[in-house]
């Protein structure tokens, strides 16, 4: 349940805007690997790519190629769709659907795909995904309350919990904690370096001190200017970046010296 | 809670101590080495400085990525520098019982003590001996008496110490310039031997109490 | 297999969704077209008719007839937009920022109850009550305020049926509409800007002035321009209310006023037959075109300053 | 509804829906005509939308609806130049004056009551060379009446209406000096300005009631409690009856040039008889002497002969203050509706 | 200067500034005062009004507000009696009709607008949706009967055509206030859907509606107000009618407004009969309309439960 | 231009609901003071009671005494709105007046008591506070722009010049960073410690790294449990409170140990 | 960009290039009582060696601050870290200093070398000052030259250091066991003192490389 992911010469368009230049780069499986940059760089853009929510965006479009175990996403004939079942997403702000319960949130990527399920294989889904995201405990008791009656880093747990409910092979995280306090963060780290045994995590973050504790290997974007395409400057194993990063940017910028 | 962080922190901790151990075996081996005039456990002891000294850098390299990766504040930050302090005490340690089992090598196969200091090296050798054991147990339980009861030791070995400088410099001591360098320097190694374990439980003591060392 | 047939359906469903809805908007501009070519069809024969044998126009020209009525429809829709502009306002203002939380939502159902009411029973009480009510206020107006032109006139009149209580029924109709609108839009105002205001050592209405207002302009503008497109189409209350004579006149207090378009279209159809019908079908393409302007230049009113506005 | 089961099922009778338009003046009638008509058939439905003469003439020559109500006959003209398509097509039209109703000058005056008028003065009011109440021209008509120095207002039909054309009428024929402006439903352009528009009878009432010093012309059976204005006729003052507008009629003849079903009378507005009004108007029930959809036909003579009745003409007169036509002119119009098919 | 001559003359500035302050001060609390009133007096302004509506159509409506009036027609009544039960459920039908029509047209335009249309043909629908904003009513009226009379002939009446000439007027409302809900759903939302490898119809199905539904819910409710009451379109299409008519796709239907109207403006000898009606019919109307919005507000109160904590 | 503040057993209420209870603290003039602790232990009301924001909520009120040299800020007749000039306070999120340029941002709050300045004046004013915000490089050539046409970390420092252009005393700062990438943060911080010369500066922030970095002194305030008050537990000087709090609590909390 | 974070370091440098300056004066000063056998500056040493410590517990202090309060990453950690240990090494250096200037008090007012080693001490004394002037100047700069200049010093200092243990063994050494002692020890000083200087230079070089010291 975990893939490798090799980007290859990947430019990404916005219309006719180049947002991220040629980037390659490999991206383990059960491993985290962290995207860091300043803003605008390109960090959102380009891990939105890797499961082709870039395409949502009108006018997007992108060059080279993302291979998953081999297989390129974006070659033709293959849906997006498709592709985001396998490569799951989590976001800033946590968003659980406000119209459904607990239950229904985790469920509802096979719900929605109006796929058929038995009561007793949606509860054991249920649960299972909701131990995977380590907040099974916590609501156990009250699957039937609306998902947005949770803490914000509980809904975010149940977020995660809804994402690997769809058993992907991929886990991206845009800026996952952005939106939470401390412990709450806290909380979603540790989950993070749970799930990295099942999955391919990759996480988007603005902040130094997470990426340099939760990942194995960091991913430092930069951008020369604005109207300049953000591209990959290094990428490393997490603590050459955060000890001993081979360019110099990548050092100013770890160590807040940037700007 | 920042499970990787605690498993870190405790790895940080038992490389310490299998450090102190390596230290503590070593020492054992120099001393018997030197006692016995064993030029082969001699030998060991010089080969298991090697180790201990990569097992010192890579708790030095822990506590780097440590500190670059999880920015730790308060009692962990204290751990971690103190890590930093004490492996290089202990590092300095081991190079002491190397420092004793080249002497013995050196020599061999003299013995290296003059009659007259015998029992004195043997006493400074046990005291040792003690104090890294209880180094040992310091690092495991960070029991303040345990960092007392070091600086008692330690105490005892200055005396010692002393009284090899008396003996050497007493006109009734008779024996060769080889012997009395010799003397003086491991006598020299078993009280700086004793002193890093001293500043190694100043560093406990910091770490309990955040009381960085006034000396 | 199945996942692939299941593939192919979802990829179907989702061209078939987009294309209905492209249907349904497409719909709305069929139906539009379709009214505008009805307009224009049925209509631009009453404007080209024969003065002389259309009865309607009783020997005007049809611009001559038609431009009273314009002028009335604009006349009565600014007035109203007038008086409901600054209540609305106001009410929003007293829901959102001055009545105490817990009856505030109460006074919005009771505001909003206003819209609910049918204009036959505005009509009804404007006739009724309003007029006779506010007839009084108008004769004192009339012989202390005469020297001005709002309030000049031959007589004034005695029922109070004038351009202005017609003015004020359509006020109370649109009242709800906007401060609907304006209500919500004020609420949406960013906590932090009030607060940025309020830390500044604003007073509340200085508050109000610096945060809500100008977060809310554009949309008070379009609730404006809301109301103003149901005070020009109304007829109903307008034509039981109204005293309408057919002048072009700014005077508020006489019985002599001009009529509204929609107003004029519901009381001259049931005896209209012939070409009169085209003609007032035509004043109906009128009224049409004149709420296409009015909402195209509300929209570029709004768009003019969007860099400015509060929406980012 | 509750008031739609079927009272008495056995009684053999029509069954259909008819369908007329016009007149809003008649509308009252209509509602007691068809009471009398669906309760006698009940498996007929009559509908009327009181639309509006214009609409119900156009809507009846389209053949949108089966008869029209009609406050004034087609023209000649129209009947050559329009097919009507509910008619056969070498059929006449049949015109019936069945609803005849006088035309009030109501006035709201504190403490009066009545007043006498004779038509000059009437139209002197009514086209703003008389705008006070105490002006000579009125007092000297009405000894012993305390009249203000108010001035007055007049309330006409804001919108094409059969009782402004019929007012009009009266004003033109009855002071030809005094009255000057051609006859149409509209109020004349001009004199707009001077008085005070409303619309629909109501609208009239309800200006009257408010305006002291108003006056206007409406629907005698509307006036209520307001004032109301004795013409003068001959040498003496008739306030208006039913009676008095029935004498009318009596008094006027047909228009010439029609077809025998087409009963369009000239009024004799000018008429000196003693207890008549002149001051009236005549509603007109519009059909096909040939229907089409014979089906029709039959309903329509039905109901036709229904309001001509003595007890349909007593209905309206009951309901909508209308004056029952006389017994002379009923044989007419019977004689008439025999001519549906 | 020296230094004390510094900070002297700093102070004597600050004082000054103070002192301006301070009567700047008092004048902008009296204005803030002032506005609290005139703000408040607005909203007396505003009450006024509603207060004396209320209180005429109930004092007024009470009268023949009984059981006979919800249980009767006019047929055959002639003056006292009668009912509006005709015209209640011709409004309701004719009602029901045209959002059974708008609705789904105002709110798939509404979802094309916001999840589909780019370009142009957004461009124009959003405007051309405003413009339709101020179709008079009227004119709706007359053009759904131009085009019925195109295709059944000019006899046509049914209550059909009055409920297409009143969707007119709806859609535009329906599609504007959903278009605002629709906004409102966060895009959060979608793209959480999408990621989960969910197609966009079923996103904007099962995720975007349902989130929104209560907002588009009082929207469509506040359609309907604006529409229940027309009177002007409904003469022309749906005509006038005495008894009671079922079918809406066949003859006259009577709806309440028109019943107002008419029993206002045609008024019998004695008037009271038909007066009393008249108010009656409005403050059914006005009833019905107020159950309608507060049906309206319980349905969003109920779907906005489960965001209620958020 | 910096105060003294003593804040003696203060209790705060929302309602009845205690929301932080007997809070005693002095801050210093001419530092920067930090305000620590988990989610909803009241870091946010209580800093919103030294300029009287608290009781814009309504129902919310407050006992006990907050003296400003000396002078109760709840005494009575003293007016909310004078206070607030005196202690300026910028938010979690940028703010700056949308249909404002940017020059009318800063002069926002002086034109409230000063409608008539000379445009001298107000140039004066404006030029002295951007500076004082480090902003006025970036934006002196367009002063005329909307204050939204500025990046994130620019509004922050826009809404620090806003405050700071009416002259207060005392600068509150509510989360000022938390919605801000990196290096604006780092920008701000700057700013802070530039500031700190002039004014009396509270900061409530989650970052610890941040309290850390920028205070002079941190408070720790906690919450025993949703529905208790939230208590000051730590006030101490910076570097005490992360390398060796006297409160096991405190040490928990800053060392991520928490929850 | 972290001005205070950037004043901080560059005091923590400046703190170490003090502290160095300091030993460089101390055992300058150290060397010339030992030589002259001049008891008052040797009590000078004696008394500055406080000056020392306190010296280099400010700089671990501020060091520790720094990891506390501003989570320092990459080359600004390696500083940090460095400057703990670096600090250390001053501080036995200073410890070294005196020592030596404790030998020459406890003699006084003989002088403690023997003339066979005069020569050899005056070169250790000269170099090791080399060294220790070359360590400020290597903090100040932070030129691995000059790192690789100390450890070419500090094989010239091993060369003497065994050379003293070669004369003294010697067969021709004919001085007391105290002398004996002495010379041992002092050599030994010298030996250590040097090999701190390496050890500083070390963690310059890790420094700019971010290489952590394999031995
Ligand atoms: N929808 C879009 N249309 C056009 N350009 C876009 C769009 N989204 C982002 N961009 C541009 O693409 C570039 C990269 O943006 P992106 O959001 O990926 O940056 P980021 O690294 O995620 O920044 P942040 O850290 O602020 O989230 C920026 O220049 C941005 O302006
Ligand atoms: N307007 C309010 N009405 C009632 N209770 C409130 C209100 N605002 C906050 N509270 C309550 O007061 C307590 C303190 O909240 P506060 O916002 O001050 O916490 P905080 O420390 O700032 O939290 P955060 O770190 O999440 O910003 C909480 O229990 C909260 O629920
Ligand atoms: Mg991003
Ligand atoms: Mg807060
Ligand atoms: O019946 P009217 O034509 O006067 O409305």
């Amino acid at each position: 349940m975990s893939k490798r992911i090799e980007v290859d010469n990947l430019n990404v368009y916005y219309g006719d805007f180049l947002a991220v230049e040629g980037v390659d780069m490999t991206i383990e499986p059960r491993s985290v690997t962290a995207l860091i940059g300043p803003s605008g760089c390109g960090k959102s853009t380009f891990i939105r790519t890797l499961n082709r929510m870039h395409e949502v965006v009108p006018g997007a479009r992108v060059t080279g190629q993302v291979l998953m175990d081999g297989e390129n996403l974006y070659a033709p004939g293959i849906d997006p769709v498709d592709v985001r079942r396998q490569v799951g997403m989590v976001f800033q702000r946590p968003n659980p659907f406000p119209t459904m319960s607990i239950k229904e949130n985790v469920l509802a990527g096979i719900r929605l795909n109006n796929r058929k399920m038995s009561k007793n294989d949606a509860d054991d889904i249920a649960e299972e995904s909701l131990r995977g995201a380590n907040l099974w405990k916590e609501v156990k008791d009250r699957l039937d309350k609306p998902g947005a009656s949770l803490s914000g880093g509980q809904q975010q747990r149940l977020c995660i919990a809804r994402a690997i409910a769809v058993k992907p092979e991929v886990l991206l995280m845009d800026e996952p904690c952005s939106a939470l306090d401390p412990i709450s963060t806290l909380a979603i780290e540790d989950l993070i370096t749970e799930l990295k045994n099942e999955y391919t995590i990759v996480i988007v973050t603005h902040n130094m001190q997470q990426a340099s504790r939760v990942s194995d290997r960091t991913a430092f974007f930069n951008i020369a200017g604005s109207g300049l395409p953000g591209k990959l400057i290094e990428y490393d194993s997490t603590s050459v970046m955060f000890s001993n990063p081979s360019q110099k940017s990548t050092e100013d910028y770890v160590s807040g010296r940037f700007g | 809670m920042r499970k990787v962080f605690q498993a870190e922190m405790a790895s940080l901790q038992d490389g310490l101590i299998e450090l102190a151990e390596l230290v503590e075996k070593s020492f054992t081996k120099a001393t018997k080495a030197f006692s016995k005039s064993d030029v082969e456990m001699a030998e060991f002891v010089i080969e298991a400085d090697n180790t201990i000294d990569a097992a010192a850098v890579e708790i030095d390299e822990l506590a780097i990525e440590i500190l670059a990766r999880q920015s730790p504040v308060a009692r962990d930050l204290r751990t971690v520098v103190s890590a930093l302090r004490i492996s290089a005490s202990l590092e300095r340690m081991g190079d002491m019982a190397e420092h004793i089992a080249e002497l013995a090598r050196l020599r061999y196969p003299e013995k290296v003590a003059p009659k007259a200091l015998k029992n004195t090296f043997t006493r400074m050798g046990d005291a040792n001996k003690e104090i890294v054991r209880m180094l040992v147990e310091l690092l495991q339980t960070q029991d303040l008496n345990i960092a007392n009861a070091i600086r008692d030791k330690d105490d005892l070995i200055d005396e010692l110490h002393v009284s090899v400088f008396d003996t050497v410099l007493s006109s009734n001591w008779q024996h060769s310039a080889a012997t009395t360098v010799d003397a003086t320097l491991i006598s020299r190694y078993h009280e700086r031997f004793a002193d890093h374990a001293v500043s190694i439980a100043k560093k406990v003591i910091y770490l309990a109490t955040g009381e960085w060392e006034r000396k | 297999m199945n996942k692939d047939q299941k593939q192919q359906d979802f990829r179907r469903s989702d061209r078939i969704f987009a294309r209905l809805a492209k249907v349904a908007g497409s719909l709305i501009l069929v139906a539009l077209a379709a009214v505008a070519l009805f307009l224009i069809f049925e209509g631009v024969p009453g404007m080209l008719a024969d003065p002389d044998t259309t009865s309607i126009f009783r020997g005007k020209s049809f611009w001559e007839y038609a431009w009273p009525l314009v002028f009335g429809t604009m006349w009565a829709a600014f007035l109203a937009l007038l008086f409901a502009v600054p209540v609305s306002l106001g009410i929003a203002l007293f829901i959102t920022h001055y009545a105490p939380r817990k009856i505030a939502n109460g006074l919005g159902y009771v505001i909003d109850l206003l819209a609910a009411v049918p204009s036959v029973v505005f009509g009804l009480w404007g006739i009724l009550v309003l007029a006779p009510a506010v007839q009084p206020f108008y004769a004192w107006l009339f012989d202390n305020l005469h020297w001005i032109p709002f309030f000049a006139g031959e007589r004034v009149s005695g029922t109070g049926r004038t351009i202005l209580t017609a003015a004020l029924v359509l006020a109370v109709m649109i009242l709800p509409i906007i401060t609907a609108i304006t209500r919500e839009i004020f609420l949406q105002t960013p906590r932090l800007h009030e607060e940025a205001a309020v830390a500044l050592g604003a007073t509340r209405w200085e508050m109000i002035r610096m945060a809500v207002l100008p977060f809310g302009r554009s949309g008070i503008i379009s609730a404006a321009m809301l109301g103003l497109g149901r005070a020009l189409g109304e007829t109903m209350a307008v034509a039981m209310v109204l005293s309408a004579t057919g002048a072009v006149t700014i005077n508020l207090l006489t019985s002599n006023n001009p009529s509204t378009i929609a107003a004029n279209i519901a009381l001259q159809f049931p005896e209209a037959y012939g070409m009169n019908v085209n003609v007032l079908i035509a004043t109906g393409l009128i009224l049409f075109i004149v709420t296409f302007l009015v909402n195209a230049a509300a929209r570029w009113i709004v768009n003019r300053r969007a860099e400015f506005s509060g929406a980012n | 509804a509750a008031n739609e089961e079927p009272t008495d099922p056995e009684v053999p009778s029509l069954s259909g829906t008819l369908n007329g338009s016009g007149a809003s003046s008649q509308g009252k009638a209509q509602d007691a005509w068809r009471a009398g008509f669906q309760t006698a058939n009940q498996a007929v439905t009559v509908n009327y939308d009181g639309g509006g003469s214009g609409a119900g003439r156009d809507a009846f020559a389209a053949g949108s609806v089966d008869f029209a109500g009609s406050d004034r006959a087609f023209k000649t003209s129209e009947i050559q130049d329009k097919t009507f398509v509910g008619c056969a097509a070498d059929s006449g039209l049949v015109e019936l004056p069945l609803y005849i109703s006088p035309i009030a000058i109501a006035f709201k005056l504190e403490g009066i009551n009545s007043i006498n008028l004779d038509a000059e003065t009437l139209a002197k009011i009514f086209s703003g060379q008389v705008t006070k109440w105490n002006d000579p021209a009125i007092a000297s008509q009405n000894a012993g009446v305390t009249l203000p120095d108010l001035a007055i207002t007049y309330v006409f039909r804001g919108e094409n209406s059969g009782t402004t054309e019929n007012f009009v009428d009266y004003l033109k024929k009855a002071a030809p000096n005094a009255w000057t402006w051609d006859v149409s439903g509209d109020w004349p352009e001009e004199l707009k300005s001077q008085g005070e528009a409303a619309s629909e009878t109501s609208g009239v009432v309800t200006a009257i009631s408010g305006g002291e010093g108003y006056i206007g012309y409406l629907d005698a059976s509307r006036a209520g409690d307001l004032g109301t204005v004795a013409l003068k006729v001959g040498d003496s003052y008739t306030p208006f009856s039913p009676a008095a507008a029935a004498a009318v009629v009596d008094d006027s003849s047909l228009e010439s040039g029609r077809t025998s079903g087409d009963l369009a009378f000239t009024i004799n507005r000018s008429t000196t008889k003693a207890g008549a009004y002149p001051l009236i108007l005549i509603s007109y029930l519009v059909g096909c002497e040939t229907y089409v959809d014979p089906a029709k036909g039959e309903l329509v003579k039905a109901y036709f002969s229904h309001m001509a009745s003595e007890a349909g003409q007593q209905a309206a007169a009951d309901n909508a203050g209308s004056a029952p036509i006389s017994s002379s002119l009923r044989a007419q119009v019977e004689a008439t509706i025999a001519l549906i098919k | 200067m020296t230094d004390t001559a510094v900070k002297d003359t700093a102070k004597s500035e600050l004082l000054d500034i103070r002192k301006r302050t301070q009567s700047s001060a008092v004048w902008r609390k009296v204005k803030d005062r002032m506005v609290t009133i005139l703000v408040s007096l607005a909203f007396v302004v505003a009450i006024i009004p509603l207060i004396s509506l209320t209180i005429t159509v109930v004092a007024n409506g009470m009268e023949r507000f009984d059981a006979e009036f919800f249980t009767s027609s006019m047929r055959n009544v002639v003056g006292e009696g009668g009912g509006a039960l005709h015209a209640i459920i011709g409004t309701l039908q004719i009602t029901l009709a045209a959002t059974v029509i708008s609705v789904p047209i105002g709110v798939m335009t509404a979802i094309y607008l916001v999840e589909y249309g780019r370009g142009r043909l957004a461009k124009a629908i959003t405007f051309l949706v405003d413009v339709m904003t101020g179709i008079p009513s009227i004119v709706a009226g007359l053009f759904a009967f131009a085009l019925f009379a195109m295709i059944f002939g000019p006899s046509v009446r049914m209550g059909f055509m009055g409920a297409v000439a009143l969707s007119l007027l709806m859609i535009p409302v329906v599609v504007r206030s959903s278009e605002e809900m629709l906004r409102l759903v966060p895009n959060e939302l979608r793209e959480a859907s999408f990621a989960l490898g969910v197609p966009k119809w079923l996103t904007v199905l099962r995720v975007v509606l349902p989130t929104s539904l209560a907002g588009i819910v009082t929207g469509v409710m506040l359609a309907i107000a604006r529409v229940i009451g027309e009177t002007a379109p409904l003469l022309v299409t749906a005509g006038f009618a005495d008894s009671m008519n079922y079918n809406l796709f066949s003859e006259r239907m009577n709806t309440l407004p028109l019943f107002v109207y008419r029993s206002y403006v045609s008024q019998g000898t004695p008037p009271e009969p038909d007066i009393s009606r008249a108010w009656a019919g409005a403050l059914t109307l006005i009833i019905i309309v107020m159950l309608l919005n507060l049906i309206a507000r319980l349905v969003a109160r109920f779907f906005s439960t489960n965001k209620s904590s958020r």
